[in-house]
């Protein structure tokens, strides 16, 4: 094992309090460390990331002439920054130091003292023995554009584009809908104060569309991203309308021509409710105001003989049934998630009889029966048009539960109240609220459920097992029987309803893995969106520049998703005005007199960063495209690539670090 | 060195643990953060990538002593560089006939994809991979290398 | 004679005190269900609202669940409540918490066994062992004998409810007191001695 | 292929006619089943209630000589049989500790489980491998106009759905359509009898098959169908008693599926158990 004379370290150990020092014995470390080669310094201190424990640092390289620093402590993915930030405000190079992980890696996760004492002693010398051989580094400084793109034109993306677009910067907004509002369009009030949700929605949107510095591509996806923090080249597809958006007014008269008299096909806006024609506008206030063809239910499509009346009736020849997908390449430096989630599919619970009995309703469905602007303009009536005299609403459907989601959706408590309420108005019926836990917290949410409870609606505390159409007696027939038991009373009871609203819970979207794929960032267990940090960065994920917001990350309702858009916002904000982003120094490069050039290495990398030069007959590494895996390196048969921060010599000191004492 | 019932018990095995940034060493996090308790095993190093271990990383770590070696990389698909994990994979396969010829035991080199949200899998895994190693006995080819050496 | 305060104040039938708990009960049923999670029981009553027998309860299973964490051992198994569990799983198939409720009986029902605290002269439990006897006994269950052997050691009045249907069975034989059985019953049993 | 059979206590006495009609309907079928050497009860609910561990070694030890007699899937027609077998299956695969034990004593028999033999229902058999257009084939009195209500009890799908849908169960209603008869959907099809309870609480036991027949009935059910010796014991054979009871005719004839789908396929009312029943049975012109 090479040494190198001159390196003089410097070792910290970090109590955390007690959260390192109750599991591992911290002095006995540094007595140890301070015997180990190259050691001039060793200490413990209460918290070494406070001021103090950092100014400790740079006291100690100016009196003991440290040039290399080793802080043994919480993660790297932590803490990290911090003491670089520490070693290069006490005048040496940030990339003489290394960090030992003894509070996740140890102390969090062991029981026995004395194992996880050794384990750290261990760790600490692996460092110590890799410190002495990291070299002076610079981190690249690259611009960051400011041109921001946001995926998802729901609440938070609307509000994230407003925010970020009043900064004077330039938005992409992509929605995959034909219409940007998502779920919130679709509500009729919301909680707890009851506004409307369109009145104060649409004037979001339309805010969006006259924006001079958002441009909205409705109808559209994203099929590719590539590149690092503020430098993302993305490629948009737009899905064809067969309209060309530019020329639509939004005057209709082709949905009054087409060839279908009658509306027939499923309208999805209205949760298939009611009916729309194969030229459609999903809902009158929808942004932009431009109608689009479905070419699965298009006879044009379908056979190629249609006379086209939407066509001719369109007076400013809007209509291009010849359009292709077309695919946008956009620059952006940021980029903010905001693609929300999907209701729990209420098929999945099939002891509740939606799909089977037709008086069973998911919420969102009631939402739009509730609706003013809704598929019976807003008279709450049953599919078979009576007026239902008595509702069950099940909270918790899909949520809670092992087998289908574990999580608290968090949302439907609340909008199960607000669907009492509204339905109470509506039709004053008897209301029973099935709920397993009340779950009000939020600013004037208790207050709402206590008005409710005031209001005759009743509230019967357990989980409903089933919902039939098996009738024990007169009082029974003809209706859906709900049996739950009465937690409170310690009775079970049948209760007939006309109609049980299933209130569905949040559950991560279906192209959500796709989308983690397609901009490289994680997932947690259930599927939504993986935040940097739970708690200190929660809009943040692991891939510097890409923020999340809203539903994707996790159940939400509307004030939590706007107020968390604003917080991704800010954060891109902050990067773009910052100017530019320092890179990890970690790329490869090729010491030329070693390559022998066999070529391996240029398969390896995934970014194409290796070319191969024929006049020299030797291959090099593109520094600007080399994202830092280490792919090649591992690969070089002669030994003549190296990468930054991560060399052979240093991780195979830090291998016999760790074996050799 | 044979073990008896005895020493066996207190024995705790060492293994050298290769895991990338992204994901097995973000769910190692995540297990601290969520106090998920393992057997004290393993030993940590930080890659970017499992692209990155050099099969010499590997066979050094046996050389140097390590009774067991555990790659941790992101699932398949799911390399947040596009594919270092599937090098990862066909160099580990490689290693798996290397280990085998020096008559290190196969089971003492173990290759598994956890991702970032799995901190509970790489629980099981550090706890299933020491009671196999448990139970193998300490590793024995450093001093095997050591005599030819000599 | 003093009565002592504690004694006046559980005369009711609402007071538990915490000293007359079995504070390990729950967990020891929860081993012998092989590691059910009834402290994850989160007292929605599914269970007790899926049960086609709730009704004929004195608890229903949601709240036996809550008594058996809490250590309300002699009242659960003294009970015929969880006699009357008839194994449909209708309740383990829909928990939410995946808790398997009705093993969660079979465990009670044993320790009830084991304990000899079951209800007395209570049919459910006497059916039960008879059963088991007759297994032990001859390898495969003749419905003559079990129910003879059960209503002896039930009631045997309680028998004659049945004849009629006894004889008409006969008759079709669907009963027969000359079933094929085990050749080699006494290694069965010895299996069952072990 | 030769499959293994596992009739199961029932299936000799009380529930002679399901034994004599399946053999029959597989017959026709052209399968061949054979009789499991020696084999002992199941244990049932009761030894489970009583001893858990001799629950599941006396299930193993039938387990052990199906393996021994060769053969991959076992043939179990009652369903208590069913998922107690499928119990000890599972218990054995997953618990390391309960296969070395149950193992360790089956082996003084030269007996061991090591999870070869497949458990399979006789349902699973005709209509997730043969197939309802394979059965239809067979129909040669199709069961034109005759309304029946599937009951599948409990055990047959909970807690393991193996072969059915646990929440909606079909296989039974994908045989009566496939003889030509027409399913009646109802949602008592898996609701508990009550098992045993009619021999020991009586009274609870009556009650609960009242409801089952009276919704049967109320639905426009001809003939109730089941898979399930208990199920169809007491079904059938409490009807009048609960009738007299409850002072309510709920009679209605109760057979199993296999002598419903015998009835279709030609094969003789002798061969398929109809004399053996009590209530009014369903003979075809």
């Amino acid at each position: 094992m090479p040494v190198n004379e001159e390196a003089r370290v410097g070792f910290y150990i970090c109590h955390c309090g007690h959260n390192i020092a109750n599991m591992v014995d911290v002095t006995a470390v540094a007595e140890y460390a301070a015997k180990l080669p190259n050691v001039v310094l060793s200490r413990d201190y209460k918290y070494m990331c406070s001021d103090p424990g950092q100014e400790m640092i740079a006291k100690d390289v100016e009196v003991f002439k440290l040039n290399r620093i080793v802080v043994a402590s919480c993660s790297p993915l932590l803490h990290e920054n911090t003491f670089r930030t520490a070693t290069s405000k006490a005048g040496i190079n940030q990339f003489y130091f290394q960090m030992v992980n003894i509070r996740e890696n140890a102390s969090w996760v062991h029981e026995d003292k004395e194992m996880a004492t050794l384990k750290a002693k261990d760790l600490v010398r692996a460092a110590i023995s890799r410190v002495v051989f990291h070299k002076a580094l610079e981190k690249k400084k690259v611009p960051v554009n400011p041109d921001v793109l946001i995926v998802g034109g729901g609440i938070s993306g609307i509000s994230a584009a407003l925010t970020i677009a009043n900064a004077g910067k330039k938005v992409y907004l992509v929605e995959k809908e034909p219409t940007i509002g998502g779920y919130m369009a679709k509500f009729d009030k919301t909680f707890p104060t009851l506004d409307c949700a369109a009145c104060i929605l649409t004037p979001k949107m339309s805010a969006v569309l006259k924006h001079p510095g958002i441009t909205l591509l409705s109808y559209s996806e994203v099929s590719a991203v590539d590149g690092y923090v503020g430098n993302y080249h993305v490629k948009v597809t737009r899905k064809p309308r067969y309209i060309i958006e530019e020329k639509c007014v939004g005057c209709f008269a082709c949905i009054d021509a087409c060839i279908f008299k009658e509306a027939k096909f499923s309208d999805e806006f209205n949760e298939g409710l009611s009916k729309r024609k194969p030229v459609y506008i999903p809902f009158p206030q929808a942004t932009p105001q431009v109608v689009l063809i479905d070419d699965k239910t298009c006879i044009h499509f379908k056979t190629g003989k249609c006379p086209q009346t939407c066509a001719k009736a369109c007076d400013r020849n809007a209509f291009d049934f010849d359009q292709k997908p077309v695919v946008q390449e956009l620059e952006v430096g940021t980029i903010l998630l905001c693609t929300g989630f999907q209701p729990f599919d209420a098929a999945r619970a099939p002891y509740y009889g939606y799909g089977r009995y037709s008086n069973v309703y998911t919420s969102l469905e009631v939402e739009r029966l509730v609706n003013a602007s809704g598929p019976t303009g807003g008279h709450v009536v049953l599919r078979d048009k009576s007026k239902p005299k008595s509702i069950g609403i099940i909270h918790c459907v899909g949520s809670r539960d092992e087998k289908t989601n574990k999580w608290c959706s968090r949302v439907c408590c609340m909008y199960s109240l607000k669907l009492a309420h509204l339905l109470k108005e509506h039709t004053d019926a008897e209301i029973y609220n099935f709920y397993i836990d009340m779950r009000t917290p939020g600013k004037g949410y208790e207050e709402f459920y206590d008005k409710l409870l005031n209001e005759g609606v009743h509230f019967i505390r357990g989980r409903v097992a089933e919902v039939s159409d098996w009738a024990i007696n007169d009082h029974e027939k003809g209706k859906l029987v709900i049996r739950v038991e009465d937690t409170l009373i310690g009775m079970v009871r049948r209760i007939p309803v006309d109609m049980v609203v299933l209130a569905v819970g949040i559950e991560p979207g279906k192209d959500a893995q796709d989308i983690r794929r397609m901009f490289n960032i994680s997932c947690s267990n259930e599927g939504f969106f993986l935040e940097r940090h739970p708690k200190l960065a929660p809009v943040e994920t692991f891939t510097d520049g890409i923020y999340i917001a809203g539903a994707c990350q996790g159940p939400r309702d509307i004030p939590d998703s706007v107020a968390q858009a604003g917080a991704a916002a800010a954060q891109a904000l902050a990067l773009i005005d910052s100017g530019f982003v320092e890179l990890e120094p970690n790329t490869a490069f090729i010491t030329e007199e070693l390559c022998c050039g066999c070529q391996v290495c240029i398969n390896m990398c995934p970014y194409h960063a290796i070319t191969f030069d024929d006049g020299k007959g030797k291959s090099h590494i593109n520094e600007a495209l080399c994202k830092g895996c280490g792919t090649c390196v591992a690969a070089c048969g002669s030994g003549a690539i190296t990468q930054n921060l991560f060399e052979d010599q240093q991780i195979l000191s830090e291998i016999y670090g760790l074996l050799v004492e | 060195m044979p073990l008896t019932e005895q020493t066996k018990q207190d024995w705790s095995p060492r293994i050298v643990a290769f895991f990338c940034n992204w994901c097995t060493y973000t769910a190692s996090d995540l297990a601290g953060v969520s106090r998920l308790r393992y057997a004290p095993s393993t030993r940590v190093i930080r890659v970017m990538c499992s692209g990155r271990i050099d099969p010499e990383f590997v066979i050094e770590a046996f050389t140097q002593g390590a009774d067991g070696v555990l790659i941790g990389g992101c699932h398949p698909g799911d390399c947040h560089y596009s594919e270092g994990n599937y090098k990862c994979l066909r160099r580990y396969h490689l290693l798996q006939r290397v280990i085998a010829q020096m008559g290190i035991d196969q089971r003492r080199l173990r290759l598994e994809w956890i991702s970032a949200s799995e901190g509970k899998r790489l629980q099981e895994v550090v706890n299933e991979m020491t009671e196999t190693l448990r139970q193998l006995g300490p590793s024995t080819i450093r001093e095997v290398v050591q005599t030819v050496i000599k | 004679m003093n009565a002592s305060s504690s004694e006046i104040l559980t005369q009711g039938l609402t007071v538990k005190l915490e000293a007359d708990l079995d504070k390990n009960f729950g967990e020891t049923i929860a081993r012998e269900a092989h590691g059910e999670k009834l402290f994850g029981c989160i007292q929605c009553g599914n269970c007790s609202a899926a049960c086609p027998l709730s009704v004929w309860m004195d608890y229903t299973p949601r709240k036996v669940i809550a008594m058996v964490r809490a250590g309300f051992k002699q009242e659960v198994l003294s009970n015929r409540t969880v006699w009357l569990c008839a194994s449909c799983y209708q309740c383990t198939v829909e928990c939410p918490k995946g808790i398997k409720i009705t093993d969660v009986m079979y465990a009670l029902k044993r320790e009830a066994i084991e304990n000899k605290i079951y209800p007395k002269n209570f049919p459910v439990p006497i059916l039960a062992r008879t059963f088991y006897s007759e297994v032990k006994r001859t390898g495969r269950i003749n419905e003559i004998f079990l129910l003879t052997n059960y209503y002896l050691r039930y009631n045997i009045f309680k028998m004659l409810g049945y004849a009629s249907l006894g004889v008409r069975l006969f008759m079709k034989r669907r009963l027969s007191l000359f079933e094929k059985g085990m050749t080699n019953r006494k290694e069965f049993r010895s299996m069952l001695n072990q | 292929m030769k499959y293994l059979y596992y009739p199961g206590c029932s299936l000799k006495s009380s529930g002679k006619h399901y034994e004599i009609s399946l053999l029959a309907v597989l017959q026709k079928l052209g399968i061949e089943v054979e009789e499991l050497e020696n084999w002992n009860c199941c244990g049932a609910t009761n030894y489970m209630s009583i001893n858990e561990n001799y629950a599941l070694e006396i299930t193993a030890r039938n387990l052990g000589i199906a393996e021994k007699q060769g053969g991959d899937e076992v043939i179990v027609p009652c369903a208590a049989c069913f998922m107690g077998f499928l119990k000890t299956q599972k218990y054995m695969e997953s618990e390391s500790g309960i296969r070395d034990r149950v193992n360790q004593i089956l082996n003084h028999s030269g007996l061991s489980y090591n999870g070869k033999v497949q458990i399979r229902h006789p349902l699973d058999l005709l209509v997730n491998q043969l197939g309802a257009d394979a059965l239809t084939r067979t129909v040669e009195m199709p069961l034109k106009d005759l309304k029946v209500a599937s009951y599948y009890g409990c055990q047959l799908i909970r807690p393991y759905a193996t072969f059915d849908d646990q929440w909606n169960p079909h296989t039974m209603d994908d045989i009566a359509r496939a003889m030509g008869a027409t399913p009646v959907d109802w949602p008592l099809k898996s609701r508990c009898c009550s098992g045993s309870m009619t021999s020991t609480m009586t009274d609870i036991g009556l009650r609960m098959n009242y409801v089952i027949l009276k919704e049967a009935k109320s639905r426009g059910a001809d003939v109730i169908i089941t898979a399930c010796p208990l199920c169809q014991f007491n079904l059938e054979c409490f009807q009048g008693k609960i009738s007299r009871k409850l002072k309510d005719d709920v009679r209605i004839p109760v057979m199993y599926f296999t002598q419903l789908m015998g009835l279709a396929m030609g094969i003789p009312a002798k061969k398929l158990g109809l004399k053996q029943m009590l209530s009014p049975s369903l003979v075809l012109n």
